[in-house]
């Protein structure tokens, strides 16, 4: 199934080669995957097949065995979280992953990305920018009536989004989500829809999920790992046809 | 939503009011010099919960060794007054005079290299703070570049206060051993024994100590300080947001450090020696209760639970000695069990309300003080 | 240092005058007799405002009750409870009842800083009976000397001090070691000596004095010399050194809970301390730490100090009988207890020499004092404030006490500054 | 310092320094297992570990005298009954303190090292309170004391024999405990997910009390067998603290296997050093090597690479 690629520097992430092992078990085996600019990329898969390690190696969380990470021409592989962030990867995080003493701006204000070493935060104002940027991307995330609330008081959903946020005031060009509508009502899925869409002009993409309904809805282009290696890849209609693909996970 | 822009809030404003009040008027004016020389020495571990507060209360990071800075501070502070007591003159029926007696004592015929810089008063108060903040930067950047953090960071550096301790016990000729360094007489030729000079010690202590109380107050208000509670709630989603975690737990550490170093100064001027009962592992944990029965996240509940335990201490030791003991311990479980927000959080349940109505505050501040019942699950999370 | 010879020449110049000038004074009888209160008017024996009243004249008790140290000095507050009980029964001081304060120091040496102050300070005590440690000590000196209080410091210690504010009622360190080294050289015929102890000043300062004298007066070698941090419970290591090296002598200054695991492991390794060789010979290891270790686990071991419970005098024979009356049939006393029982009477001579309870006129009342119903015998106080006193070699028993087998002549003189010793 | 001494001497002398070595490494293993339990399996700081384990040196003074006085024929024999009843002991204290204390903490590690300080300071004034703040002497069967002569130089400690023997029985229990018995495997499965343990139906509250009352009631054993070789007063558990947990955490929390490795690689360090060295320079230098080594080596000894 490995399609040997060229090295090929038009895509925003290419991934090649990419192995890591656990104590012998290959996580991740021999994997070559591409995000393309302005692309939402989702990845499908059985439970154990890799997924979510694929993201914990893009953004450095588990280091590669072997293999490569480019970037807009740069090896993530070397480098560490925080440079990896910097240079325009956002990952969030399987369950809502934020700052719940906070308020809501405060969750926001934090992830602008200015004052990031210890003497940028010491001496970080809170001026008109700042707030101008942070009510825009409320806004964009459903919360800007929410913004002094104290984050542990929202709804499930809520939190979802407010880390989606919390990415988007950083403007990276490459955005990963981990089940990003799990545990969400309907009516907040089709928002979050709405708001993927909305979100990707100007960036990619690379949603995990398991919702089927959603990842039609959102999808441009689909890869479907099994045991750490690529079962099949395409339009959600091409994996959804390919006799693999219903045998190992979407057959039963 | 400008509440956390605004350098001081009303409430924050009418806190370091009472403080400033309390400790530079109320105590002077009603205690006597006995008692006032007490409470100087109490608040020197004040500033030990302060930096306990950023670290532990704010950042997660819980030190069994701020004694260690505490010490190192004091030690330094000490080794400037014992050269000075220690002229050629004063110590002539020695075998080698102009050195301190201990060493005398102990064989030695010069002053180790390591002391000659405290003959010099400017090096020394430079020394004061550099020297256990350097220390704290090494100590805290091993560590927290490699992800030690919680339970493991508490054990290793309970391990350093251990280690610390042996050392200057065992190496009596240069640190004076376990008698410490005593008999301290002068700062810059003006008597420090004298009831005036402990007056101004006083004042110049309380002085200190609200600067820091200030100091602390500005770092917890600036970004770097919603950080600290952000990475004790969520460290990953700190660092993939594009921080360096280690540096600001680095950072936090090295202020704490440098916090209890001016105490451990302050310290030794007020009670006139040093030594290395302050450095071990019980003095660093009895600091941390100080810190947690003000309320971990209160700079200003660190204060007045500094001086509520040490007070109950001097009271209950003084009526029932026996006692003494089990009501320290009992104190420590009712803290983690029942009042796991401290005074802090009494204040916030029964007096706040009142206070807000007077300010004209509408609601409970929403600033940076949690919702009392969010602080323990948020600790644990940050221990795991 | 300064301050110590200024007002020591200060204050043996007053002593000179006040003795010329109390020729004229009829002596009381020094103990016993029947003093009134009437006498000395309180106005007169009291001028710089302690704690003296028309019946009572308070004094202050300073030891760890609680911390690691409680262990140590709980015999000493018994034994000054029992003096002080003892000195009313017969009349009180000047006619005056004697009451206490008893403070805590918890095993911290700026508590005990704190409390001395206090005691001194705000209570106004007439003396103080205190302290353990040299550290303490340490702490609390100072203090003694700038509000002129008086001390009475019962435990033998390493000397190198000399304070016009502080009698030393234990021994310093030259009186305790140097007639126990001449006694084993001399009657063991021991030339080689291994030497231990806890890591801290008393043992260091201690081997230190008992080095020069074995290496230049004794002509003796010392082949091995080592520290153990408090509290260590391990010695298996240096009980091997001990082996390879074969000393004739283990001189051993080891303290507290250390003591029972190094004295345990010397047995279990086969040191039979009731052969001849080697000899164990401790200046640490008093009846109080013989409850903790256990009698079989250190019997046949020499102790060198100024008191055992057993020795046979009539001084003692009541001493040790009112104790037990006071404090229980169980109860043991070592040499820091009685130290700390010579404290009160000690005062009360010198405030009934003196005719005053001002602390300067009793200073210079203290020198030249003698007490001839001390339980270890007759002692006198020596003009730098140590006792003269006998230093006795006692063998430990399997119960607990210790034999006597030698004692020194004469009163040994202290020396806390001892000359080529250093 | 070698010149001296014949081959055989120095030969013998080896002996003895492996073997005092090995009598500290049991010391260790015993000190440490109990909190090998309760801190690499439950995640509970117990700061009050000392103090049990002083708890079970006082139960075996109680027996020391009751069986002196009333049952003198069978003093010999009990030291037995005397570590019977201390595991029992501690271990009831422990589930107590379980019950009231700890179960409201497993969230809050850093909050257990608290409260469990606090602990241990009740603990240590009750004992003065009951026991008075002197150190008590502990009287052993004669059996116990002395040595085995080997050689000339060479004595066996039978105390040392002793305790040797007793670590490794205890380690093999705890071992047939924590992987052969159901126990041992509720309590792995309650650590490594208490809310799916819980949902097969184990009783995670009964789980936790019964782990952390054994791993108390195994620092009994352990300080009832030190009334061989340390002091039994009030404060003497704080003394073991440190070196306690340092052996756990350098070992990898979560591996009793670690713990036991780490206890050797410790003990054989101070008492090489402590031959060369002396005593006190010996354990500074053990402690830092130790604290560099996990600077360097956070995980500890063993660990599993786990996937997060």
């Amino acid at each position: 199934m490995n399609t040997v690629a060229p090295t090929n520097n038009d895509f925003l992430l290419s991934i090649e080669k990419l192995t890591v092992s656990f104590d012998g078990f290959k996580a991740v085996n021999d994997l070559n995957l591409y995000v393309d600019e302005n692309e939402i990329h989702v990845i499908i898969g059985p439970n154990g097949a890799g997924k979510t390690t694929v993201l914990d190696l893009i953004c450095g969380r588990t280091r590669a065995t072997e293999g490569s990470i480019r970037f807009r021409d740069k090896e993530l592989t070397e480098m560490k979280e925080h440079e990896i962030v910097r240079q325009g990867v956002g990952r969030k995080f399987q369950n809502p992953s934020i700052y719940e003493d906070l308020t809501v701006f405060e969750n926001l204000e934090i992830s602008f990305p200015r004052g990031r070493d210890v003497f940028g935060a010491l001496t970080f104002r809170r001026d008109d920018e700042v707030v101008e940027r942070v009510r825009e991307i409320s806004r964009m995330v459903f919360l800007e009536k929410l913004l002094d609330k104290q984050a542990a008081l929202l709804s499930h959903g809520q939190k979802q989004w407010l880390e989606i946020g919390m990415l988007l005031i950083q403007d990276p060009e490459l955005l990963m989500l981990d089940e990003p509508v799990a545990g969400m009502s309907v009516s907040e899925r089709v928002q979050t829809a709405e708001l993927l869409n909305k979100i990707t002009e100007g960036r990619s993409v690379m949603v995990v999920e398991h919702d089927m309904k959603f990842v039609e809805d959102i999808a441009h282009r689909v890869t479907v790992l099994h045991q750490g290696k690529i079962l099949s890849e395409g339009s959600m209609a091409k994996v959804q046809a390919d006799p693999k693909v219903i045998d190992v996970y979407l057959g039963h | 939503m400008t509440s956390g822009n605004s350098f001081l809030t009303r409430q924050e404003l009418l806190g370091l009011a009472v403080v400033s009040l309390l400790i530079l008027v109320v105590l002077p004016a009603s205690v006597d010099i006995f008692r006032l020389n007490l409470i100087g020495k109490y608040l020197t571990y004040a500033f030990v919960a302060i930096g306990l507060v950023l670290c532990w209360g704010m950042g997660g990071i819980l030190s069994l060794g701020q004694g260690v800075f505490f010490g190192l501070g004091g030690y330094c502070m000490a080794m400037f007054l014992k050269l000075e007591a220690s002229t050629p003159e004063a110590t002539k029926i020695q075998s080698t005079p102009g050195i301190p007696d201990f060493m005398d004592w102990n064989q030695l015929t010069e002053l180790p290299w390591f002391w000659e810089p405290f003959h010099s008063f400017p090096f020394t108060l430079v020394a004061i703070v550099a020297l256990p903040s350097l220390f704290a930067f090494v100590i805290g950047a091993a560590m927290f570049k490699r992800r030690v953090g919680g339970v493991y960071f508490a054990i290793i550096t309970q391990a350093i206060a251990a280690i610390l301790t042996i050392l200057i016990i065992g190496q009596q000729g240069y640190t004076g051993g376990v008698n410490g360094i005593t008999d301290l007489r002068t700062l810059l030729g003006w008597d420090i024994r004298t009831d005036s000079a402990k007056y101004v010690l006083y004042f110049v202590n309380a002085g200190l100590l609200i600067a820091v109380i200030v100091a602390a107050q500005a770092v917890r208000k600036s970004k770097l300080g919603r950080l600290l509670v952000a990475l004790r709630d969520k460290e990953d989603r700190v660092r993939f947001s594009g921080y360096d975690v280690a540096n600001f737990k680095i950072f936090a550490f090295c202020l704490a450090a440098a916090f209890s170093a001016i105490g451990g100064a302050m310290f030794t001027l007020q009670v006139g020696f040093m030594s290395p009962s302050f450095v071990g592992i019980v003095p660093s944990i009895e600091m941390v209760i100080y810190t947690a029965v003000g309320g971990r996240l209160s700079i200003f509940g660190a204060v007045y639970g500094t001086l509520l335990v040490n007070w109950a201490k001097t009271t209950f030791s003084e009526t029932f000695p026996e006692l003494w003991l089990f009501g320290l311990g009992a104190l420590f479980i009712a803290v983690v069990l029942v009042f796991p927000n401290g005074l802090a959080g009494l204040y916030r349940s029964y007096l706040q309300p009142h206070v807000d109505r007077l300010l004209g505050v509408k609601k409970p501040a929403d600033d940076d003080e949690p919702a009392s019942d969010a602080v323990p699950e948020a600790a644990a999370r940050a221990a795991e | 240092m300064t301050e110590k010879t200024r007002s020591e020449n200060a204050f043996s110049l007053r002593r000179r005058e006040l003795l010329a000038g109390m020729a004229s004074i009829p002596m009381m009888s020094m103990l016993g007799g029947p003093v009134r209160a009437q006498d000395y008017p309180t106005a007169e024996v009291n001028t710089t405002g302690l704690a003296v009243t028309d019946d009572t004249v308070t004094v202050g008790i300073l030891h760890s009750v609680t911390g690691t140290m409680a262990i140590s000095e709980t015999g000493s507050v018994q034994a000054e409870k029992l003096a002080i009980k003892q000195i009313n029964e017969m009349g009180g001081v000047l006619g005056r009842k004697i009451e206490f304060i008893q403070e805590d120091g918890a095993s911290d040496w700026p508590t005990f800083a704190e409390k001395a102050k206090k005691l001194l300070v705000n209570d106004k005590v007439a003396s103080v009976m205190g302290c353990w440690t040299s550290a303490s000590r340490k702490a609390v000196l100072p203090v003694f000397e700038q509000y002129n209080g008086m001390l009475f410091y019962p435990t033998f210690y390493e000397g190198l001090e000399e304070s016009p504010n502080v009698i030393y009622t234990g021994q310093e360190a030259t009186q305790q070691i140097i007639a126990g080294l001449d006694w084993v050289a001399k009657e063991k015929g021991a030339k080689s000596f291994y030497l231990l102890g806890s890591d801290y000043i008393w043992p260091r300062t201690s081997n230190k004095i008992a080095r020069k004298h074995i290496e230049e007066h004794l002509g003796a070698k010392v082949v091995g010399e080592e520290y153990y941090p408090l509290g260590h419970t391990q010695f298996n290591s240096v009980i091997n050194k001990i082996k390879l090296k074969k000393p004739d002598v283990i001189y051993a200054i080891v303290v507290g809970g250390s003591n029972v695991a190094f004295y345990k492991q010397l047995k279990a390794a086969g040191i039979d301390m009731t052969k001849e060789k080697p000899v164990l010979l401790t200046i640490s290891v008093t009846e109080d730490e013989i409850l903790g270790i256990g009698g079989e686990n250190i019997v046949g071991a020499y102790a060198c100090m100024k008191y055992f419970q057993s020795l046979d005098n009539p001084n003692n024979e009541a001493f040790v009988a009112a104790f037990k009356e006071m404090w229980g049939d169980d109860i043991v006393i070592g040499d820091v207890t009685q130290a700390a029982y010579l404290g009160p009477w000690l005062w009360k001579l010198a405030v009934e020499k003196a005719g005053s309870f001002d602390i300067d006129k009793i200073k210079a009342a203290l020198p030249g004092i003698e007490f001839d119903k001390a339980p270890e015998g007759y002692v006198k106080v020596h003009e730098n404030h140590h006792l003269w006193s006998k230093t006795r070699v006692g063998r430990a028993r399997d119960d607990g006490q210790y034999d006597l087998v030698y004692e020194t002549a004469d009163l040994v003189e202290p020396d806390p500054f001892p000359e080529g010793y250093q | 310092m070698f010149a001296d001494y014949s081959w055989s001497e120095l030969g013998s002398i080896f002996a003895m320094q492996g073997f005092a070595g090995l009598i500290l490494f049991s010391v260790f293993v015993l000190m440490a297992l109990g909190l090998a339990i309760i801190f690499g399996q439950m995640g509970v700081i117990n700061m009050a570990h000392g103090e049990f384990m002083i708890l079970g040196a006082y139960v075996t003074y109680l027996c020391s005298n009751f069986f002196s006085t009333y049952l003198p024929a069978l003093f010999g024999i009990y030291f037995f009954v005397a570590m019977i009843l201390a595991f029992f002991a501690s271990g009831a204290l422990g589930a107590l303190v379980e019950w009231g204390l700890i179960r409201h903490l497993y969230k809050r590690p850093l909050d257990t090292l608290l409260a469990t300080w606090g602990l241990s300071l009740i603990l240590q004034q009750a004992y003065r309170s009951i026991f008075g703040a002197r150190e008590v002497g502990v009287s052993l069967p004669s059996w116990l004391l002395g040595s085995w002569p080997l050689t000339d130089l060479i004595e066996i400690p039978i105390n040392g024999l002793f305790v040797m023997s007793l670590t490794f029985l205890i380690a093999v229990g705890v071992y047939f405990l924590m992987f052969r018995s159901r126990l041992g495997m509720q309590t792995r499965a309650v650590v490594q997910n208490r809310v799916m343990a819980g949902a097969v139906g184990i009783n995670t509250e009964r789980v936790d009390r019964m782990t952390f009352a054994i791993g108390c009631g195994i620092a009994g054993v352990a300080g009832s067998a030190f009334t061989m070789i340390g002091s039994t007063g009030p404060t003497a558990g704080q003394l073991y603290i440190v070196d306690t947990f340092l052996i756990v955490v350098f070992g990898g929390a979560a591996s009793l296997l670690g713990t036991i490795a780490s206890a050797f690689t410790i003990s054989q360090a101070q008492s090489t050093m402590e031959f060369f060295l002396s005593g006190s320079m010996a354990k500074v230098l053990t402690l830092l090597t130790v604290v560099g080594i996990l600077m360097l080596r956070p995980e500890g000894l063993f660990s599993l690479k786990i996937r997060r």
